[in-house]
C-alpha cells in the first residue's frame, strides 16, 4: 500500500547513518535543503529515487532515507534513464558532480537531457575532484594549479550551463551552496517541471577547493557578482540593481540603468523557444559579467518516458496480435508448415 | 522436354552475388521454401563488411548457403552441390569450396570485359575452359528477366533489378520447391507498388520456366521431406529465436521486458525485431553506446523488470564495469553477447566464438558470473528463457553467447506451444518487516528484490562493497571476505538445477569430444561420420549449454576418456577452463576461419587422433 | 626528408585502392573536397593525417594516401588529442559521423572541443546510422521511422552546432555535400583557423535515409531554406535576398526585407565572444528558420597542444636540476642516505 | 631521569588516528627517519575510503604501519609492536591486530566522553583496566602540545594542529630516529608561515622531551642499522619507484614519455608524480576517462613516444576496448593496473590481486597480451623499465600489474646510478623503400614502428584484421588465422628473453610456493619462517615477474614438487593459470582481507600440508 505523501515530512527521508561529508562542505547545504524538498512533492516517500555516479556529491543516495543507488562513475544517466522508461511513476532525481556527470559522464548527461527524461540532474560543481582528492576538473579555471597541474590547468574550462542548452535540455538552472534560500527555491522549480531539469550548484570544497566560488558567493559579493533572474523582470544587479544588462548588436553589455534606461534593458524570459538567450546568459562570467543565479531556461516538451510508455499503450490497443502463439509465427502463417 | 527427376539425400546449394544483387533475400526465400517443401535445412548468410561495395568487386559479393535435406541437417555444410554466380566477382571468390564436379550456375550476362578485369579473369571463365571440371551452366539471366518483365512496364534497371527473382524461380523449379510462399512474399512486400510486384512474379516464373525448358538443365532434384516430429514448423535465424525467448521469458516470468542496446553487427537484429513488439509491452531503448545500453538495463532491472542487453565482443568490453556492478548489487540482467571474429573491430561480419574468455574473466575483482550458451539458432530461444530463469532465481547477471553464424543462420524450428512453457516463478519482496536487502535466500543464496515503489523496503545499492544482511557500506576484511565467497558460491551452486549432460555418439570411445555453442552441428556431424564409416573407430560427445558454472558431471565423464579434444572457432578458449578444473591433457582443435568448423576437418581430425591413441594408455 | 609542400597535387593524396561508399553516397564528394583542400595547405603530406572512429564515414582514411588511422568506435578524438599533444607539428583531420561522434563518441568530442586541440573534426551528419544499416541516430528527426524505431523515434534530435558551441568550441560551422564549393571553401576556412575546428556537413545517405536533408540542399529549395553566412552582411535569404532575420526583443524572427530594412537586421558576426548569437543560429531550422550554412563561430585562443608544449619548454628552461640522478633523489638529498 | 636502551632486531608500529590528524605525514616522516637510522623498513598506509570523515568516527580512522629492522625487511608485519592511537576509534579499530603484551601510546586528551561513545566505548578503555593485557601509556598530547607551541603565538585549533609532530617527536625518540630530516620537512614544507613552522618544531620537541623524562617511557630502544649494500638509499613508494621508472625508460630508450590518464585510486599518485616532471620532457595528459587516457596515450604511441596510461581495476574494465585495438595495430604501450578491492567499486583503498585474469583475458576475441607484476615498492621502478623494454621491441602493449600495498607502500631504495642502467633500444622505421606495415622482424615477429612524420611511410591503421606483410584491410579466411597465429606466437616468443627462474628457500622440498606481485615478501618470509624453525620442514618459492607469457623453465620446475601453492590476495586466478598450463594440481591460498597475506597465517599453511604430505608420493 502506497503510504500518504501528504504526511511525510523532512524526518522521514532522514537516513539512519551518519554523513561522511568533510565538516564544513558544502555538500550537507544541498542535502539539507534536498531533504525540505522531497516531502513536499506530494509524491508517496517509495517513489521518490536517487541515483548517483561516484565522487563525494555521490554519496548522497546513502544520506537520504528512500530508494537510492550509488553506481559507477559517471554512469548514473545511464541507469536512472532505463529505471525511469521501465517505471515512468517514480520520481527520479539524479546527483552527480563536475567530474562524474561532466567528465567522465558528459555523454550520458547530454543524453539524458536531449531525450528529456522526466528526472532532475543536481550538479554540484566544486571545480575539482573531490572523492580523488584535489585534481583538477573539466570546469576549473584555466591555469589552476592542482596536484595534476602543478603548472597550472590548461584546459578551457566547461560552463555547465552552456552545455547543457547545447544538449537541449529544456530546463536549465544555476543555485549555490551559500544560498540555501535560493537553492530550496530553485529545487523547487525542478520538483515542478516535468521533464529532465539540470542545476548547476555552485559548490565549495572546503579541502580541495576552498572560496572557489568566493568572489560570486560571499554575502558580501553577491550583489554584485550574482545576477539573479527573474522571469518578466529586467537584467539587474549591484546593491540597489545600479546596474543592467543591455544588447549591443547581438552583443550583450554591462551599463548604468540610470544612464541607460530600465526599459532598454535585456527583460528576462526562460520560456524563449530559441536557445541563444539562454546560451548568452549561460556564458556570463566574472569580471566581465555577473554570474546569473536561477533558471535560465525553461521550455515544455514531452518526456521520453512518457512518450515510450504511449507507443506501449497505443500498439497494444491497435493490435491484438499479441499472444506468443502468434509472435512464434512472425504474425502471419505464410511462412510456417505443419508435419504430421 | 523431357525431364528426368533423380531424388538426393541432401543438397548444399550457395548464392552469390553482388551486395546488391539480392541475394540475401534470394537465399531466405529458398529457404522458407524448402522449409516447406519439409526438409530439414540450415543457413548461412556471409555478407560484406561494406553495405554496398563498388558493384563487380571482390569485396562486396555477398553470399548465401543453405544445406537441405531428408535426414538431419545440423549445418549448412562444407562443400556446396551447386553454385549459383551472378558475376565475375561471385564465381571467383566461391568457386574453390565448390564440391568436386559440381554445378555452377553463372548469369552469363554479367560477365562483361569490365566485370571480368575487376577480378583478374583474363578470359571468360565460362568460356575458357577452365570450369571444366564442373558442370557448367551458363544464362543470360539479365536478358531473360528484362524480357519476361516487359508485360509489367518495368524497363532498364528497374527490370534488371529482378533478376533475382529469375534465379530463384531457377532453383525452386531444379530443386522441386514451392514457390507459393515466395509469391505471397513478393505480393506483401511491394503491396504498394503493382509494377514492381508483378515484374518480379513474371520473373519468378521466368526463372522456372526456364529450368523446365533448358536442355542442360534436364535433370531436377527432388529431396523428400526430412522426419521431423510432428508439429508446426517454421524456418527461424538465431537473433529472432533470441528475441522470441526473451519476449517468452518476460510473460512466463511476469515481468515487462526492457531491452537496452546500441547498435552493432551481428546482434543489432534483436534490438530490431523487439523494437517492433511495443504492443507485446515490450519496450526497447536504442541509448548512446554500450555502456549506456547495459546502464539502461540495470535501470530497468532494479525497477522490477527483466533488463536485458544485447551487443557483440567490442560491446562486451565496454559494458565490463557495469557487469561488476550488476555482480555486486546482486539484480537479474541478461548479457547476450553475439560473437564475431576479433579481436578489435577484427572481422565484424564474420563468425568467432572468441569472447568466451572475457565472458568469464572480463572484469576486475573476483566477479563469477554464470554463463550459457546456445548450440543452434533455434536453441537461442530455449536459452534465453534458461538466462532469464537463471538471473531471477539466484539475482544475478547472466552471460547468453551465440555469435554470427547463430545469429544469421537459420534452421527448421518446431513452434512450442506456449502452454508447454514452464514459468518462471519470481518473487519480488514487499514485506518490510522481513527486509533486509542482503539477506538471502538459504538454498540459492539469492538476495530479495525489492524494487523502487514498494512501500517500506526503501534501501540503498552500490558498488562498494556491502555489507552481509544489512548491505549497508562496510570495508571490514572479514566482511569482504565472507562475501567474496558468498557471491562465488551463489553462482557454483546454480549448477544444482542442471540436467545429467548427455554423451551423443558411442559413449565408449577412446576419444571424447567436447563442444560448445555454434559448433554443435558440425562437431555432431563429424562424430557421426567417424561413428558410421567403416572403420572400427569410435567417438563419444558431450556438448555444453552451461560454462559456467560447470556441470557437476563433467569431471567424471571427461576423465573417463583417454583423449579429449575441443574444437573451437577461436585460438583456443574453453579448452583452458577444462583443463584448469579437470587437470585432463584435453587437445584444442582451433580454427579462425570465419565460418563453422569444417566437418571433414573434424572427422580427419578425429581418425587421426584415434590412430594414435589406439593401444595407448 | 621532409617532403616540398608546395609541390603537392591532389593525385598525391589519391589511394590505391577502391572507395567502398555505396554509389551516390554524399560521401564522396566530401572525400573529394578534402582532397583538393589537403594539397594546398602548405604542410608537408607526411605531416597530415587523418584520423577516424567507426561507420562509413569513418572508413575515410583509408582513402587518403597519407596517415591514417580508423580507430574505434567513438573513441577517435582520444587517440587525434594524444597524437596531436605528443607532436604538434602534426597536421590532424578527424572524421566522424553522427554515431560516431555524438552518440558513443559525444563526450571526446566534446572535450576535444573545450581542451581547443588544433584538430579539423569533420562530422558526416547523415541523421542515420549508416554502416549498421538504418538505425536512428541523434541528430535523427523525432518520430523517424527506422528498424529500431518502427512506430517513430521519440527523442528529441541533438543539433550538432549547438553542442559545439555548448561545449566550447571556437570554430563551428556547417556545410553540406551538395554543395561543393562551399565545402571546399569552409574546409579552407578550418584548415586556416590555429585551434579546434567542428564541421557539421549534411550528407545524404542514398541507401537509409535518402533525401533526409534534401529540403535544405536541393537546387531548388537551397535559397529559401539556407541561410548562407557571411561576415559583415546582413542575415538575408531568399532567391533575392528578400527575407531576413532581425530580433524581437531576444526573439529571433524572420522578416520581409523590404518592410523591415536591411539596417534593421542582424549582420553576421561570427567573432562575438559570448555565444549566444551563434547558439542562436545554431537553433534555427526548418520550416520556422533557414537552415544556416557557413561559419557560426570563430574566435581565437591558444591551444592545448601548444600549451603542453611551452609548458615542457619553460620548465626546461627554468630547471636545470633535470637528470635521473636528481629525479631518483626526488631532486634533493634531505631524505636520503648512504651505506657505506 | 635514567633511561635504558634495549636493542632489537626488528619493530612494527602502527600509527593511528582520525584523518584530519595527519597520520598519513607521521607516519612518512617517521619513515624516513628509520631509513636515515639505517633500517630496512616496509610501510603500509590504510586510508578510509572517506576524504574526511566526521572527527571521532570509526570509519574515519586513517593508519600507517611500518616496520623497520636490522635485518631484511620485506612487509610491514602482521602485528603491531605499539600501537599510536590518537583518539578512542583508531584505538577501537586497531587494539586487536596488537601484539600480545604490544605498547599503546594514547593521545589521553582524545578520550572524551563524546568521542569515546561515538565508538560504543561505555568506560574509558585507558582507566577501565579492559588494556590490562598491554602496556599502555596514556599521554595527554593535545594539552602538552598547546603548552609547548605557546610560544609561536598559535592557539586554539591551530595549537591543536600540531599534535601529530608530538606523538613523532615522541615515538622518534622512543625509538632513537633522527629529527634532522623532520625538522628540514617541516622547514621547507611550512616556509611561508613562520608561525606554524615554529609551533610544529616546538611541538616536535616537546614529544622527544617528553619520551625523555617520563617514567613510562624510562626503556628507549635501538635498532641496529641493517646490513644493507653500499649505496646511497632512500625510501620510495611504488607509485613513485614506478613513475621514475617510466621517466628513466623513456630517457634509455630515447623516447617522449607521454601518460595519458584519468585520477582513480589508488593508481592517481603517478600521474600526479609524472605531472610534475614537465623539466624532464614528460608530458601528461589527463583525460576525460580512462577510455580516452588509453586511446591518448595510443595515439601519442602512434606519434613515436612512449604512451602510458595508469588505472586501476574498473578503469582497465573501461580500456578494454582499446587495449584490443592496440593489440591489433601492434603498437608499443604500457597499461598500469594499480589494482585495488574489487569487484565493482569495491573496497578503492584496500590492496587486491584480483585483476590477474582480466589481465589476462579482458577483451574480446583472441587476445594475448604480455604481463608482468612487481613485486616490491622499489620493484616497480625495474618493472617499468621492463614493461617499456617488452613493449617497444615486440611492438605491442604491455600490462604492469601493481596493487594498493605497492603503490603507497615504501622500503629503502638502493638509488641506481643511471649510467648502469641498460639502453632501450628503440629504432623507428624511416625508409620508404624497405616499408611494409606489417613485415615483421623474423626473430621477434615485431612490425616496423613508422611514425607519422616520416617522409615516404605513409600508411593506415586500424582496427579491422589486417593482410599480413602489408597491413590493408583483409576479410580473407586464412589470413585470419595466419594473423591470428602471428599475434600469439609474438607474445609467446618473448619468454626467449627471460632469465632463468630462481628457486628461494630450500629447492629440495616436498612443497613448491608460487607466488606473483605484491605478496613476495609475506611469502618470502613465511617461506623463511619455515625453513628456519626447528622442524625438518622445508619449502621452496618461486616468485614470478612474468606472467604472460610463462617464463620457459617453469614447468620443469613446478612439475618436480609434490605439492604446488599458490598463494594470492585474490580468490584464486594465477592458480588457474598454472593448472591449466601445467596441469598440475597447484593449489589456491587465497584471502580477501585487503591487506598483504598475513605471514603466520602462511607458515601456518605451509606446515599443514607438509604434515599431510610427508610419506606421499
Ligand atoms: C571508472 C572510474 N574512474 C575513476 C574513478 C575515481 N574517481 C572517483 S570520484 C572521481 C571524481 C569525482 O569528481 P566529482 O564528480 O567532481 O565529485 P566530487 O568528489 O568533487 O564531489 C574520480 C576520478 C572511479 N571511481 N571510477
Ligand atoms: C563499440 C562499438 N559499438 C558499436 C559498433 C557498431 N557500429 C559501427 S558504426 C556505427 C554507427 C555509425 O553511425 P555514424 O557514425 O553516423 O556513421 P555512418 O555509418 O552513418 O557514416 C555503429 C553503431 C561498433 N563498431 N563498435
Ligand atoms: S573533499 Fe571537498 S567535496 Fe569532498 S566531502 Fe570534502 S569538502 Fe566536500
Ligand atoms: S550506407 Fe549510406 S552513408 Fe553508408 S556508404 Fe552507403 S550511402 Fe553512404
Ligand atoms: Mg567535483
Ligand atoms: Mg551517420
Amino acid at each position: 500500500m502506497s503510504t500518504d505523501p501528504s504526511a511525510l515530512t523532512r524526518k522521514d527521508f532522514t537516513p539512519n547513518q551518519d554523513l561522511r561529508w568533510c565538516p564544513g562542505c558544502g555538500d550537507y547545504s544541498i542535502h539539507s535543503m534536498l531533504l525540505s524538498v522531497l516531502p513536499t512533492m506530494g509524491v508517496p516517500k517509495e517513489k521518490i529515487v536517487i541515483v548517483s555516479g561516484i565522487g563525494c556529491s555521490s554519496r548522497f543516495p546513502y544520506y537520504v532515507d528512500t530508494y537510492g543507488f550509488h553506481t559507477i562513475h559517471g554512469r548514473a544517466a545511464t541507469v536512472a534513464t532505463g529505471l525511469k522508461a521501465a517505471n515512468p511513476d517514480l520520481n527520479v532525481w539524479l546527483i552527480t558532480g563536475d567530474g562524474d556527470g561532466l567528465s567522465i559522464g558528459g555523454n550520458h548527461t547530454l543524453h539524458l537531457l536531449r531525450r528529456n527524461l522526466d528526472i532532475n540532474v543536481i550538479l554540484f560543481n566544486n571545480e575539482i575532484y573531490g572523492l580523488t582528492k584535489g585534481q583538477y576538473s573539466p570546469t576549473s579555471t584555466k591555469g589552476l594549479k592542482t596536484k595534476t597541474s602543478p603548472m597550472g590547468s590548461i584546459e578551457q574550462p566547461m560552463r555547465p550551463c552552456a552545455y547543457a542548452i547545447g544538449a537541449g535540455a529544456n530546463f536549465v538552472a544555476r543555485t549555490t551552496d551559500k544560498n540555501p534560500k535560493h537553492l530550496k527555491a530553485t529545487l523547487e522549480r525542478a520538483a515542478g517541471h516535468s521533464g529532465a531539469c539540470f542545476i548547476e550548484v555552485l559548490q565549495n570544497c572546503v579541502i580541495f577547493n576552498d572560496g572557489v566560488h568566493s568572489e560570486v558567493t560571499d554575502k558580501d559579493k553577491a550583489a554584485n557578482n550574482q545576477l539573479v533572474l527573474k522571469a518578466g523582470e529586467p537584467l539587474c544587479f549591484g546593491e540597489n540593481n545600479e546596474k543592467g544588462i543591455m544588447l549591443d548588436g547581438f552583443d550583450p553589455k554591462v551599463v548604468d540603468v540610470s544612464q541607460a534606461g530600465e526599459d532598454n534593458l535585456l527583460r528576462h524570459d526562460p520560456t524563449i523557444e530559441d536557445i541563444g538567450y539562454a546560451s548568452m546568459l549561460s556564458h556570463f562570467s566574472l569580471p566581465d559579467f555577473p554570474v546569473p543565479m536561477g533558471v535560465f531556461r525553461q521550455t515544455d516538451t514531452v518526456t521520453y518516458d512518457s512518450m515510450i510508455q504511449q507507443q506501449v499503450e497505443v500498439a497494444k490497443a491497435n493490435r491484438s496480435d499479441n499472444s506468443l502463439e502468434e509472435l512464434y509465427t512472425g504474425f502471419s502463417k505464410a511462412s510456417t508448415w505443419e508435419v504430421e | 522436354m523431357s525431364q528426368e527427376t533423380v531424388e538426393l539425400d541432401s543438397v548444399i546449394v550457395r548464392f552469390a552475388g553482388d551486395s546488391g544483387d539480392g541475394m540475401q533475400l534470394v537465399g531466405s526465400q529458398f529457404s522458407v521454401a524448402s522449409a516447406i517443401a519439409g526438409n530439414d535445412l540450415s543457413t548461412l548468410p556471409d555478407y560484406p563488411a561494406e553495405i554496398r561495395a563498388p558493384a563487380g568487386t571482390v569485396y562486396g559479393v555477398s553470399g548465401f548457403q543453405i544445406q537441405f535435406s531428408h535426414g538431419k541437417t545440423l549445418t549448412p555444410g562444407d562443400h556446396p552441390d551447386t553454385l549459383v554466380a551472378m558475376n565475375p566477382a561471385a564465381l571467383k571468390t566461391n568457386v574453390s569450396t565448390l564440391k568436386a564436379g559440381g554445378t555452377i550456375i553463372a548469369n552469363a550476362d554479367a560477365f562483361t570485359e569490365r566485370n571480368m578485369s575487376m577480378v583478374g579473369y583474363e578470359t571468360n571463365p565460362l568460356e575458357d575452359g577452365s570450369l571444366e571440371d564442373y558442370s557448367l551452366i551458363a544464362v543470360k539471366m539479365t536478358s531473360l528477366t528484362v524480357e519476361a518483365v516487359k508485360e509489367s512496364g518495368l524497363k532498364g534497371k528497374n527490370a534488371r533489378r529482378c533478376t533475382n527473382f529469375f534465379a530463384l524461380g531457377l532453383i525452386c523449379s531444379l530443386y522441386g520447391r514451392p514457390l507459393d510462399a515466395t509469391e505471397q512474399f513478393i505480393d506483401a512486400k511491394f503491396a504498394g507498388k503493382p509494377e514492381i510486384q508483378q515484374a518480379n512474379t513474371l520473373a519468378l516464373n521466368a526463372g522456372v520456366a526456364y529450368a523446365e525448358s533448358t536442355e542442360a538443365l534436364s535433370v531436377h532434384y527432388q529431396i523428400k521431406p526430412a522426419e521431423l516430429d510432428p508439429g508446426l514448423y517454421r524456418s527461424i535465424e538465431g537473433n529472432k529465436a533470441l528475441a522470441y525467448g526473451l519476449v517468452t521469458a518476460a510473460e512466463k516470468s511476469g515481468l515487462q521486458l526492457v531491452l537496452a542496446s546500441y547498435p552493432i553487427t551481428p546482434a543489432t537484429s534483436i534490438l530490431e525485431e523487439l523494437a517492433a513488439l511495443r504492443h507485446m509491452g515490450v519496450k526497447t531503448l536504442q541509448m548512446e553506446d554500450e555502456i549506456a545500453g547495459i546502464g539502461a538495463a540495470l535501470g530497468a532491472s532494479w525497477a522490477g523488470s527483466l533488463g536485458v542487453t544485447t551487443t557483440s565482443g567490442p560491446g562486451v568490453c565496454l559494458k565490463s564495469e557495469f557487469i561488476g556492478l550488476a555482480l555486486i548489487v546482486e539484480l537479474p540482467l541478461v548479457i547476450v553477447d553475439v560473437q564475431r571474429g576479433g579481436p578489435s573491430t577484427g572481422l565484424p561480419t564474420k563468425t568467432e566464438q572468441s569472447d568466451l574468455m572475457m565472458a568469464m574473466y572480463g572484469r576486475h575483482g573476483d566477479s563469477s558470473i554464470p554463463i550459457i550458451a546456445a548450440k543452434s539458432p533455434s536453441d537461442a530461444f530455449d536459452c534465453a528463457i534458461e538466462a532469464t530463469r537463471i538471473a531471477t532465481k539466484y539475482m544475478t547477471p547472466v552471460f547468453l553467447m551465440t555469435d554470427g553464424y547463430i545469429a544469421n543462420g537459420a534452421e527448421p524450428w518446431s513452434i512450442p506451444n506456449p502452454k508447454d512453457i514452464p514459468e518462471i516463478p519470481v518473487v519480488q519482496h514487499t514485506d518490510p518487516e522481513t527486509f533486509q536487502p542482503y539477506k538471502r535466500d538459504p538454498l540459492t543464496l539469492a538476495r530479495p528484490w525489492a524494487v523502487p515503489g514498494t512501500p517500506g523496503c526503501e534501501h540503498r545499492l552500490g558498488g562498494l562493497e556491502k555489507e552481509n544482511i544489512t548491505g549497508d557500506v562496510c570495508t571490514e576484511p572479514e566482511n569482504h571476505a565472507l562475501m567474496t565467497k558468498l557471491r562465488h558460491d551463489k553462482v557454483e551452486g546454480i549448477a544444482r538445477d542442471y540436467p545429467a549432460q548427455q554423451i551423443e555418439g558411442v559413449a565408449d570411445s577412446d576419444l571424447l569430444v567436447v563442444s560448445w555453442g555454434s559448433t554443435y552441428g558440425s562437431v555432431s556431424q563429424a562424430v557421426e561420420a567417424v561413428n558410421h564409416d567403416d572403420t572400427d573407430k569410435t567417438v563419444a560427445h558431450v556438448h555444453l549449454r552451461y560454462i559456467n558454472p560447470l556441470p557437476a558431471d563433467l569431471g567424471e565423464i571427461i576423465k573417463g576418456y583417454k583423449k579429449v579434444i575441443v574444437p573451437e572457432v577461436n585460438n583456443g578458449q574453453f579448452v583452458h577452463i577444462l583443463r584448469d578444473k579437470y587437470l585432463v591433457d584435453a587437445q584444442s582443435f582451433a580454427r579462425v576461419y570465419g565460418r563453422p568448423l569444417a566437418i571433414d576437418e573434424l572427422r580427419d581430425e578425429f581418425i587421426s587422433v584415434l590412430s594414435t591413441t589406439k593401444g595407448a594408455k
